[in-house]
């Protein structure tokens, strides 16, 4: 019982968080939307770790929580926005069939998947096996056997991101 | 005594020589002075030709040596192989094919030295001849092609060329667009064609290899006899091709407006060779036409309506390309009529002799432009005759060949499709007796048509006075009388390689082996009595009608085409306009469709509110145009809206 | 331990992932759309760490791991890109960004 | 060593990349950075060579220690070859096209390389998570080309579009791979396939779900419609050497992939039978982008735009030839991919990457504008560029001997050999289509030949590495389109190893280990299932797990 109740306040988190990233009214400014998605993002670890997934939780605050907040907070800073350099806003008719029609397919994809998962349980896992599923170890070992090859193209992927933000933001000349 | 390996090589040097002529004069333009440009452009064809014949007396003394010898065939490498699909690129010599392969090359190569001084002031003078050359490689991979899919080839490749060449002057944007028309309405033959060889291919399990499925259609338990829907289908899809290339009712409208090029290229290609593709083809497949009497009969009728038509139209043009374009038009009736009748052997002889009366006739009309420095107007025109007495005489003679004067070769052939339409019926009679005598009567009328209009053309062209004073006509250079003269001879004499007299027709003998397997469907019901007597009314067609112009144009009645024009105002202007034909096409089809694309690229660009907004309330109106406007694509946030719209509707859909 | 049926967590992922969608689809203002981005990445992992968790299969938090590092690669040309658009536009108002239209 | 033999025509792409990076490094900053383009298109050549001759040696090599994450057989071979000449063609068309466009920068060769290098990764994957990383490699690194001449508003804007909507694609992509997981418990996607054709999986909602977001994804990435709206803008938008690698990589990686996935996972008989079948939507799918790719391209003005539609309406016609699956080879189990669609894509790249090359030579002096009207005349500025461009989109309009006419020859009939009795219809839309289209194409050729400019004219770039690269296509296009055979015969074996086969696989002996490779024979080839061939310990669990699911007693057992 505890565990629902923390897996819906969690949820009602996660969810305010997204939305307060995506509705306008919360976040006309970028940086409030940054912190709303910081929200998101740390209550996300605590749904990962009720998952098991221990090692993810700590990344997902390390990467997402860290990194990538960093990255949009000195986005935020270096562009340092006002209001003006938006024209009115527009709520168009596309707009808003696109946004009718996601909502539509989550609630068409929610009956469907649950539907076909009402009867799925979830593996029990021995207690030998649950302190160490998720962890450092059990992804590690699966990071360098079976997920070897991707992890280390990971590498390419992200020298290509580097390249790439630098031939985008560099003003003249070559890659220096 | 020519072996057959050696008739194998000369294939190949009659195919490729124009080839090699094309990619010299088309990738050195700017090296070759004018005279090697010429000398290549003219000698490579010329070579074809010679090869030709040469082919030809190798293959009599095979003949003669082996009766049963029909063809020789050269494979060259196999082409595509995949799935049950097997082609070769193969060349294939039969007597059909050298009869197309001689006219092709060797009218081509009198047009190509005739283009010598025609185009001597052109600054594209290469580029003229590479085309040209290309045309000729392409026209004789047509004709000589093995398969199905090489003719098609070939069908493309004169399309293009003709495109490339309609369009040659194209500082002038009609004519770039003539050019434009006339290979969209060819593709939309060719759509006929490519669908009727996959119908072949799998409804019929046929082969495209022309002599392989002719042995299959031997065979009367194959499904060709028992599926006699789809080999109408198949025919028709055929024919359609055909009336794209050949200028048939419905889709001639391009090849008036073909004459905007060249007039040696309208000599070449729209008179005596690539129009001639699509009467070519039925002859060819004969074998699979007279398997379906319903697609006989349609090809039969869509030639004599194109025939009399095109005639009418004829009767009052006044450009003289224009006249000669709707005289093609109609004598290309006459062959699909004589080849829907499944006289095969009267279409490729009137083919033959149209040939050469009509290539004379352009070029004799290109010699008169060229005289009159580039007036085309016969109205403006008169008394050329003794200005330009050689090119009077060569008109002259063609004209009359074309009339159908007795002893002329337009005589004889269109004698015996006029025969043909009326004394040949298919064995299976299951179309209506009574098509025979509307065949007949129509291709009679326009018999008598042909016979007005093409002697109004001369009387206006060259008796009488000059009616422009400004002009200062002169007879053309050597190397274009030369041609004329050449032509006009073949035009006065070819007929007698056809003459009505049983077992001395020269022409049906060399031709027997290849139409031995469609003529056995065909009775004939006629006899010979009726053939000279058909002979006698044809005379007096002929020279009725050219009593009737000479009276109408240079005799007493010379105020009647005038009142004529007064009292039936509505026929003459619905003649004029050619019916309204291009402009009911504008209307059904060329509007619509560019209206709809127009019409989706608003409602993409400017969204659904657009529509709604038309009868909306004022005040909405207003907004939504606003809203309409910011809409219009290029938002890049539209976009992933509508990604989202495609996926939502996906997954409605499937879920 | 899990009692929480699998249906939940995918509607919670799916939610994510409609919200960020929504955003992306929405939002003017590139920063907030990368963002949007971010959270569509977050539900699919979500969903993914569930279904493992259902299938007691440890392996695919690998997937995730490496999700998560392309998401960030993401990130990184995302807002690179923003910025050059604020140099060469003075916005990175999205709307603005539709001169190539038809 | 066999797996990284077999692996290097895609390690090749990448060395290339990092090789060219360092050179631009090293070469200082005022240099001119043209000879990077030689050296990547060397690179990415070699690339290709290596592929052609792992196939050529007739070895169907898998990667036991990669555990099954790479299957590189004739169908990768096939793509991974045209992807290295487009990527080549594209790399030689930078060489000058930049300089004159005022791109200044060395780092544009080492992101080419790497979007090949992510392409091939990219067709050659087999799990769902090293396709993903194929994906997101040769995206990115496009992104970042597409917006790489910074002075241009349109550039900019085509890479901000481009990324928008193409990490949404991903987001769909991964969305649609974690519910495949979800459904079958692997990322494999011949497990994938295997778990969802038993009858039990098969069009459970998981699976529907995933169909439809991978569908989606990939339709993006091909420009089906709809979700095309990117492409016009992107290719208009883009430097024309990008664009031209977009239509030509992209599209063929896309294809690549979309048929190998839809059939290997969801290829059953019912495959493309009725309209909700996998196959009835791409048919959907392929008859709209037809539909409409070429209608709008009759209403465009500028030729880049032109070339997009028209490679959307090409979109149609491929995926007509992905619904229509072959009947596989005689005695076999299953279907196989329709042996036309390999020969097509072959066609269309060589032809667009060829069209667009030409119009890369036409932007001297920053010229940027690439309407109808700044084409004009160019068949009397330049006739071998005219020459080119006609070729090339005559080829792309399907005339005869080209090689875009053999192309729709074969493909449309092998449509309508899958189905006689109801393709034949689509056929004839087809056909209908690619006649529609040729108003547009023809517009171009009478551009270039029968117009003078009323306008600036675009100026000619004068550029060795660019010619000789679309010449190479101009010549490409002529000789295969009079020559086919080889092509076909290549298309074909490709396509008969485009559906990663499992019933084979459960048939064959399990697992030599580290053994060399044995020259196998060359006909045919087998198809080998490698997931678990080497079994690390820790990957017990996993199999079973898979195995417990769905082999149940077929399967290899696990030692």
């Amino acid at each position: 019982m505890a565990e629902q109740i923390v897996f819906y306040i969690l949820a009602t988190g996660v969810l305010l968080g997204a939305l307060a990233v995506v509705v306008p009214p919360f976040a006309r400014n970028p940086l409030h939307a940054a912190v709303a998605l910081l929200t998101t993002f740390s209550l996300m670890a605590g749904l990962f770790v009720m998952l098991s997934a221990h090692l993810l939780a700590i990344l997902q605050i390390v990467v997402y929580a860290g990194a990538v907040m960093i990255l949009f907070v000195f986005a935020i800073m270096l562009l340092n926005l006002r209001k003006q350099d938006f024209s009115p806003a527009k709520i168009t008719a596309w707009k808003i069939l696109g946004a009718a029609a996601a909502f539509l397919i989550a609630t068409r994809i929610a009956m469907v998947a649950g539907a076909a998962v009402s009867t799925h349980t979830a593996v029990d896992l021995s207690l030998e096996q649950y302190s160490t599923f998720g962890s450092v170890h059990d992804v590690g070992i699966a990071l360098a056997t079976k997920y070897l090859l991707p992890f280390e193209i990971t590498a390419i992927l992200l020298l290509v991101a580097v390249i790439g933000a630098l031939v985008v933001t560099r003003r003249q000349g070559g890659l220096r | 005594m020519i072996k057959e390996t050696t008739i194998q090589s000369l294939l190949y040097v009659i195919v490729f020589a124009p080839l090699i002529g094309a990619i010299i004069n088309g990738v050195f333009p700017r090296v070759l002075s004018r005279r090697a440009v010429s000398i290549i452009g003219v000698g490579l064809p010329a070579i074809s030709f010679v090869a030709t014949v040469l082919a030809l007396v190798g293959f009599l003394g095979l003949r003669s040596a082996d009766p049963t010898y029909t063809a020789v065939s050269a494979s060259l490498f196999s082409w595509i192989v995949s799935g049950p699909i097997s082609v070769d690129f193969a060349l294939w010599l039969d007597p059909l094919s050298i009869v197309m392969t001689l006219v092709v090359t060797g009218i081509g190569s009198l047009i190509h030295l005739y283009s010598v001084g025609y185009m001597h002031d052109d600054p594209s003078y290469a580029r003229y001849f590479s085309h040209l050359n290309l045309f000729l490689f392409s026209m004789l991979l047509l004709v000589l092609g093995r398969s199905l899919l090489l003719l098609f080839v070939g069908w493309e490749g004169v399309g293009l060329c003709s495109y490339l060449l309609i369009g040659f002057w194209f500082d002038d944007m009609d004519k770039a667009i003539a050019g434009k028309k006339a290979f969209i309405v060819n593709r939309i033959g060719d759509f006929g064609f490519l669908i009727a060889m996959f119908f072949l291919i799998f409804a019929l399990g046929g082969s495209l290899d022309i002599p392989s499925l002719r042995a299959m259609v031997a065979d009367p338990t194959s499904i060709f006899h028992s599926n006699t829907a789809m080999v109408t289908a198949v025919t028709l899809l055929l024919f359609l091709g055909a009336t794209g290339k050949s200028a048939q009712i419905p889709l001639y409208i391009w090849l008036p407006d073909a004459m905007a090029g060249p007039t040696p290229v309208s000599a070449l290609i729209h008179a005596a060779t690539m129009v001639t593709a699509g009467v070519y083809m039925i002859a060819r497949l004969n074998f699979l036409y007279v398997l379906s009497p319903v697609s006989m009969a349609v090809v039969a009728t869509v030639g004599a309506l194109t025939a009399i038509f095109a005639a009418s139209i004829g009767l009052v043009q006044n450009d003289i390309k224009k006249v000669l374009a709707y005289s093609t038009v109609s004598q290309l009736g006459y062959m699909v009529l004589a080849v829907g009748v499944g006289a095969f052997g009267a279409g490729i002889f009137h083919l033959m002799t149209h040939a050469f009366f009509k290539a004379c006739l352009f070029l004799g009309a290109g010699s008169v432009i060229h005289a009159m420095a580039g007036e085309q107007d016969i109205q403006k025109m008169g008394g050329l005759r003794k200005k330009m007495p050689i090119t009077h005489i060569t008109f002259l003679i063609s004209t009359m060949a074309i009339a159908g004067v007795p002893l002329l070769s337009g005589f004889f052939s269109k004698d015996e499709i006029l025969f043909s339409a009326l004394a040949l019926q298919h064995s299976s009679g299951t179309v209506a007796p009574w098509l025979n005598k509307l065949w007949f009567g129509l291709a009679i009328g326009a018999a008598l048509m042909t016979a007005i209009y093409m002697f109004r053309l001369y009387f206006l062209t060259f008796s009488g006075e000059l009616r422009s004073p400004d002009a200062h006509p002169h007879e053309s250079p050597a190397s274009m009388t030369i041609p004329l003269i050449v032509l006009a001879t073949g035009a006065a004499l070819a007929g007698y390689l056809g003459l009505p007299i049983p077992g001395k027709n020269l022409l049906h003998n060399w031709l027997a082996p290849v139409f031995a397997g469609g003529a056995s469907a065909i009775n004939n019901t006629g006899s010979h009595t009726l053939e000279y007597a058909l002979m006698g009314v044809s005379t007096v067609v002929a020279l009725a009608g050219i009593g009737l112009a000479w009276a109408l144009y240079r005799g007493p009645w010379q105020h009647v085409p005038a009142k004529l024009q007064e009292s039936l105002a509505g026929l003459y202007k619905t003649l004029v306009n050619k019916y309204y034909v291009d402009e009911a096409y504008n209307a059904v089809v060329v509007k619509p469709l560019i209206g709809g694309s127009k019409l989706l690229h608003r409602w993409v660009d400017a969204g659904l509110i657009d529509g709604i907004a038309v009868n909306g309330p004022a005040k909405a109106l207003a907004y939504v145009g606003r809203t309409a406007r910011r809409l219009a694509t290029g938002d890049v946030q539209t976009y992933a809206a509508i990604f989202a719209i495609g996926v939502v509707l996906l997954v409605l859909f499937v879920m | 331990m899990t009692n929480i049926p699998l249906s939940h967590w995918l509607a919670l992922a799916t939610a994510l992932f409609a919200i960020g969608t929504i955003g992306v689809i929405t939002r003017r203002n590139m920063l907030i759309a990368l963002m949007s981005l971010e959270i569509m990445l977050n539900g699919v992992g979500l969903a993914f760490l569930a279904f493992a968790r259902f299938r007691g299969d440890v392996s695919v938090h690998a997937a995730v791991f490496i999700v998560m590092a392309v998401a960030a690669a993401e990130v990184a040309i995302g807002l690179a890109l923003a910025i050059a658009m604020y140099r060469n536009n003075g916005s990175i108002d999205l709307d603005q960004a539709s001169r190539l239209k038809g | 060593m066999s797996d990284i033999i077999a692996f290097s025509p895609v390690l090749l792409a990448a060395i290339t990349g990092l090789i060219v990076m360092v050179l631009d490094l090293l070469s200082g900053k005022n240099t001119h950075k043209g000879f990077l383009g030689w050296v990547t298109a060397v690179g990415l050549l070699a690339s290709g060579t290596a592929a052609c001759l792992l196939w050529v040696g007739g070895r169907e090599i898998s990667l036991p220690f990669m555990v099954g994450m790479v299957q590189f057989d004739t169908y990768g071979a096939f793509f991974v070859t045209l992807i290295a000449i487009a990527g080549a063609a594209s790399s030689l068309l930078i060489v000058d096209h930049n300089p004159e466009q005022g791109i200044h920068d060395g780092a544009t060769y080492p992101l080419v390389a790497f979007a090949t290098f992510g392409a091939m990764l990219f067709v050659v994957a087999t799990d769902m998570i090293l396709l993903f990383l194929g994906l997101e490699i040769m995206s990115l690194a496009l992104y970042v080309l597409a917006a790489s001449k910074q002075t241009s508003p349109f550039s900019m804007e085509a890479g901000v579009k481009y990324f928008l909507l193409g990490a949404l694609a991903s987001g769909f992509f991964l969305f649609g791979a974690a519910f495949l997981y979800g459904a079958t418990g692997s990322l494999d996607f011949v497990t994938v396939g295997r778990t969802i054709q038993d009858a039990a999986a098969h069009g459970s909602g998981l699976s529907k779900v995933a169909l439809v977001m991978i569908i989606a994804a990939l339709g993006f990435k091909i420009a089906a419609v709809p979700f095309h709206f990117w492409t016009p803008d992107v290719y208009e938008g883009s430097p024309t050497p990008i664009s031209a690698f977009m239509a030509g990589v992209v599209k063929a990686a896309g294809f690549a992939v979309l048929a190998r996935m839809m059939l290997t996972i969801w290829g059953t008989a019912e495959f493309s039978s009725g309209w909700q079948s996998p196959g009835g939507i791409l048919l959907i799918l392929a008859v709209i982008s037809m539909v409409v790719g070429n209608i709008m391209g009759i209403v465009q003005d500028n030729v880049k735009r032109i070339l997009a539609y028209s490679s959307i309406s090409h979109a149609g016609y491929i995926l007509l030839g992905v619904y229509a699956i072959g009947l596989g080879e005689p005695g076999a189990v299953g279907i196989s991919l329709n042996s036309g669609v390999p020969f097509y894509l072959l066609t269309y790249v060589l032809a667009t990457v060829g069209a667009f090359g030409v119009l890369a030579l036409m932007g001297g002096q920053g010229h940027e504008d690439m309407s109808l009207d700044s084409i004009a005349g160019l068949g009397k500025r330049s006739p071998i560029l005219a020459l080119i461009l006609t070729i090339s989109v005559l080829s792309l309009a399907g005339i005869p001997p080209l090689l875009g006419f053999m192309g729709k020859f074969v493909l449309f009939k092998q449509v309508l050999l899958a189905d006689p009795d109801r393709n034949w219809v689509w056929v004839v839309v087809a056909v209908l289509n690619s006649l529609v289209a040729l108003y547009y194409y023809l517009r171009i050729v009478l551009y270039v030949y029968f117009r003078e400019p009323e306008g600036e004219a675009a100026p000619i770039i004068k550029s060795n590495a660019g010619l000789f690269a679309v010449s190479t296509m101009a010549v490409l296009v002529l000789l295969l389109g009079v020559f086919p055979g080889k092509a076909i015969d290549a298309s074909n074996q490709a396509s008969h190893h485009a559906v990663l086969s499992i019933t084979e696989a459960q048939a064959a002996p399990a697992v030599q280990q580290e053994s060399a490779p044995t020259p196998e024979p060359k006909q045919p080839l087998r198809l080998r299932q490698v997931d678990g061939l080497k079994v690390d310990p820790s990957h017990i669990p996993i199999i079973r797990r898979a195995m417990e699911l769905k082999l149940r007693d077929s399967g290899p057992k696990p030692k």
